[in-house]
């Protein structure tokens, strides 16, 4: 399995996303319908064709081309909060990967510089129910399992395990953010459509990353 | 669902050639999604551009025209606009005296139109941006995204877009445009949800004899639920909410909007609009001008929203100024 | 059923109410059910009296002001208002050039009308009735009533009214009226029935994947029923229904009106208003004017009512003549 | 029981004609709603209401004038196609019968012009499917007992009997007059809702007209 992240990758990477994306649009719809305006499942599955059609016969010599071009389609294609938000956290990832292949620890450093762009962008923090919340906890596993010494394959592993409960553990959290905000007490219970999202992402990750090379 | 639709993912497109087709004073730009107006804009004469999901129409397209917006960017249903659009409107309506962008207050909105005003100005374009946030039903607070913007957006529309006409500044537009917010207020009610063509269901259930109350316009559940009472009941509620945000005092004149959200008769909207006034009334509140009909809708919900802008003569003066568009016609 | 009402009985006493208070230009007497202009006739001038049960707003209170009507009776919902209601709307707006009332062919307006007329002109008054039947869903035949009057009740009022202001005699303001209903054909579909406050259910149900094709405005079943299907599909049949009965042919002019029925968003009428003009510019018949939105509803019900009027340079200067009132203005 | 018909019965048929038209509300303006436009039961009890107040402390002489008062109130507040028809109606019964106190055949004399006044404002004919096909074999049946010697209230009885079977006969008819005329052969299969409310006044008068009196 590759210690690497590299171009390839990173379109594979791109690519799985845009089909979970496809088969879990409606799911994330209807999250976005209880607590929001049900357009998110439409809105990403819009950005990610965007991004396949974009990634069709464009190959950079380094995954980070890949992703500043994956970010800037969605950022022109998605419109809604999660467009730029998403946007801007692959861009400022992709930013990070100007160089063929990167290591487990550059791959941390770019994901975190994400998650700050996120951050920045949205002004969410930890516990408003957004996709911070998935964001904060899969980076810091990724962290952790590094440092314990897994490989790059292990690392992005656990961070999707990590992104997944991440995403659970948005259901009793009432919304600071966004549209599911406005309902107040009311979006208690409910599992934040972005965190759902963000979750499918850090597992497209993994399943690419788990890949034997072919 | 049953919608007047071909495809739920051509709604905004077949929509967008039926309004070109319908409004020969406007001009429609199909591939970026921009409607403006079909002449071009007066050299120095600011231009304002909106924007913001589909599916509250006459809103904004229908304020394309002489005396209100230049230019209009429709999003998908519920959908903020990309910034992509508004960079192409700023461009093209551009008459060297600055872009003010009027932005409904929701995340979406605000992040495409902020990058958006970002790459006009790499451009070389001044913009300003005027947020709208009126809704009382949502606590401003660290708490929340902010007010939603809903009804207000009409009047700031209106109101900056005849300044805008008579030559005011960037600056000027820009503030004439906050204060017009500032001293809005809006509530809603709704007594059904509204389905988007993408989701194909109502966004939230309701009983036969259950109503939302402070929803706001992309069919989400609202602050609270309640048993439907008489029309009298629910606007004396709605009222209160305003009034106790933004208290008006006798002999002050207020700008009325009492708003359907999409499938309201309007037989029901001028009851409502008569216990709007008759609440006014008793404070000594002088309706100076009003508007009873759909502006500023959210697809096919059944449901009202109140808007009440406090104005001076000045304000006034420019509200009565010529509007010639789709939705608001006068003076021309 | 929920209502923004306080009461099934009061529904059109409440609405007058708002009415009177939201348009300062009109004049509404709530004992007789009568709405008017707040400016007397210019004397010599034909008035225009229409009327017609409530639940169709803006028609006909929203269509009385300058260059319209002069008055208009308000019945219960979905009943032709009394003889007494025509009677003293005639008396108090005739300017001693005669009334023109125009009456969309109802048994009960019909009726009602008629005897109105008798009883005006025992009083004097020169009486003149303009019959409204345009939807060609009805076959006109003697095993029906005969021809609803739908869509072109704007048409006629608005450019029978322009006429009137323009000093017509009682004569030709009638013969232009009976000219623009001659030239117009409408034909509806709905999605939903609609609810009156009295019968508190919809006058009928369908599936969540059928229509009510040839509905009138009064909630009652169409001339058949089918499954949805895409708006192309749709309108052309709906426009072959028209242009059957009558056809247009190449180089003519036409006014057309596709018209919400109350719980159409606005969105859908400008994706029927785009394939009703690419089928129109496909024969080469020209769209001269038009207009998208709610003017002839039936309360809650969702669907659209397709309307075409043959026009000639001399109807279409009397369209564009000014008009101000609450549903129609332009030139003022 | 009576056998002529005075004003205080006049003026009991229409109360009664009230109080059975209250009762059937619901069921007029549900056979309208099936085939016209739900407002038939509404519209008579406005109707008959106001007539209610008009013939309270009113107290004329003759039948005729009771008759012809509850028909131009009935004229002057419901509207609709039922208003004028029905008001027309009783107008014309009311004219015929301009004398004290009326015997059976001066009834059926003055019955039979309301039903041509009927005929004669709406052009309907039998069959057609509407209140004409009730008072068609209503006002025959009446002429029809008389002949064969019945007394007033027994013509009457006969009459009402004739009248409720007319109403049930509108059920396979396809209307050609009216609102459900719109509806084309889909009218067929219901019952016509001015057709029952003509079939209560006349089972009014025979329930008034066969009362003791007391
Ligand atoms: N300020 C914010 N910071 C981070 N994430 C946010 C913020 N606001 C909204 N989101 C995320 O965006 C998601 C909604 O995205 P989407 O439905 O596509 O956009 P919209 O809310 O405009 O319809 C939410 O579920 C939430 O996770
Ligand atoms: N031309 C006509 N002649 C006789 N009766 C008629 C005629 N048209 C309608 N009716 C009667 O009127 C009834 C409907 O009355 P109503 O519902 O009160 O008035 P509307 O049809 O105006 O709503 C029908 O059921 C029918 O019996
Ligand atoms: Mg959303
Ligand atoms: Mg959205
Ligand atoms: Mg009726
Ligand atoms: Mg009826």
């Amino acid at each position: 399995m590759p210690e690497v992240l590299e171009a390839a990758a990173a379109r594979d990477w791109m690519l799985e996303s845009a089909a979970s994306v496809a088969r879990e649009r409606g799911r994330l719809t209807e999250l976005d319908a209880a607590i929001g305006d049900g357009d998110h499942g439409t809105n990403l599955q819009r950005g990610f064709t965007a991004v396949v059609a974009a990634l069709g016969g464009f190959d950079p010599p380094t995954p980070g081309a890949v992703l500043v071009k994956a970010g800037t389609t969605l950022i022109s294609s998605v419109g809604g909060a999660s467009g730029p938000l998403y946007g801007s956290a692959l861009r400022a990832v992709g930013k990070a990967l100007d160089l063929p292949a990167a290591d487990g620890k550059q791959l941390l450093a770019a994901l975190a510089a994400g998650r700050d762009a996120l951050q920045r962008l949205g002004g969410a923090v930890a516990g408003d129910k957004t996709m911070v919340d998935v964001w904060i906890p899969a980076v810091a596993e990724f962290d952790f399992a590094l440092a314990g010494g897994a490989s790059l394959p292990g690392a992005a592993a656990s961070a999707a395990g990590a992104a997944g409960r991440g995403a659970e553990d948005t259901v009793p959290l009432q919304a600071r953010k966004g549209r599911a905000s406005y309902l107040g007490p009311r979006s208690i219970g409910h599992q934040d459509p972005g965190a759902t999202s963000s979750a499918l992402l850090f597992r497209a990750l993994a399943v690419v990353l788990g890949r034997e090379p072919g | 669902m049953k919608k007047l639709i071909n495809d739920p993912d051509q709604v905004v497109s077949d929509a967008l050639a039926g309004i070109a087709a319908a409004h020969p004073r406007l001009s429609v730009d199909p591939k970026n999604r921009v409607i403006t107006r079909a002449a071009q804009t007066r050299i120095g004469k600011v231009a304002l551009v909106s924007g913001g999901g589909s599916g509250h129409e006459p809103l904004h397209g229908g304020f394309v025209g002489l005396g209100m917006l230049d230019a209009a960017c429709p999003g998908e249903v519920f959908t903020s606009p990309v910034p992509g659009q508004m960079l192409t409107a700023a461009q093209s309506v551009d008459g060297g005296a600055g872009v003010v962008f009027v932005v409904k207050n929701y995340t979406g909105d605000v992040l495409n139109f902020g990058m958006a005003a970002e790459l006009a100005q790499d451009e070389g374009i001044a913009v300003e941006t005027v947020l709208v946030d009126d809704d009382v039903a949502v606590r401003d607070s660290t708490w929340t995204a902010g007010r939603r913007g809903t009804g207000a957006t009409l009047f700031v529309e209106k109101i900056a877009g005849a300044a805008a006409e008579r030559g005011a500044s960037l600056a000027e537009v820009a503030a004439i445009g906050r204060r017009v917010n500032a001293a809005s207020r809006s509530f809603a009610v709704a007594l059904t949800s509204c389905t988007t063509p993408a989701a194909g269901r109502p966004g939230f259930d309701l009983p036969e004899d259950e109503i939302e109350v402070g929803v706001g316009i992309h069919g989400e559940p609202g602050r609270s639920r309640e048993k439907i009472r008489p029309a009298k009941e629910i606007v004396a509620d709605a009222m209160a909410a305003i009034l106790d945000d933004q208290p008006l005092s006798e002999g002050e004149e207020v700008l009325v909007l009492v708003n359907g959200l999409g499938a309201t008769p309007l037989l029901e909207l001028y009851i409502v609009f008569g216990e709007v006034s008759s609440i006014l009334g008793a404070r000594g509140v002088r309706i100076a001008r009003s508007l009873v009909g759909d502006y500023v809708t959210s697809l096919d919900m059944a449901g009202v929203s109140i808007t009440l802008c406090r104005v001076n003569p000045e304000l006034l003066a420019l509200w009565d100024a010529p509007v010639d568009t789709p939705a608001l016609r006068w003076g021309v």
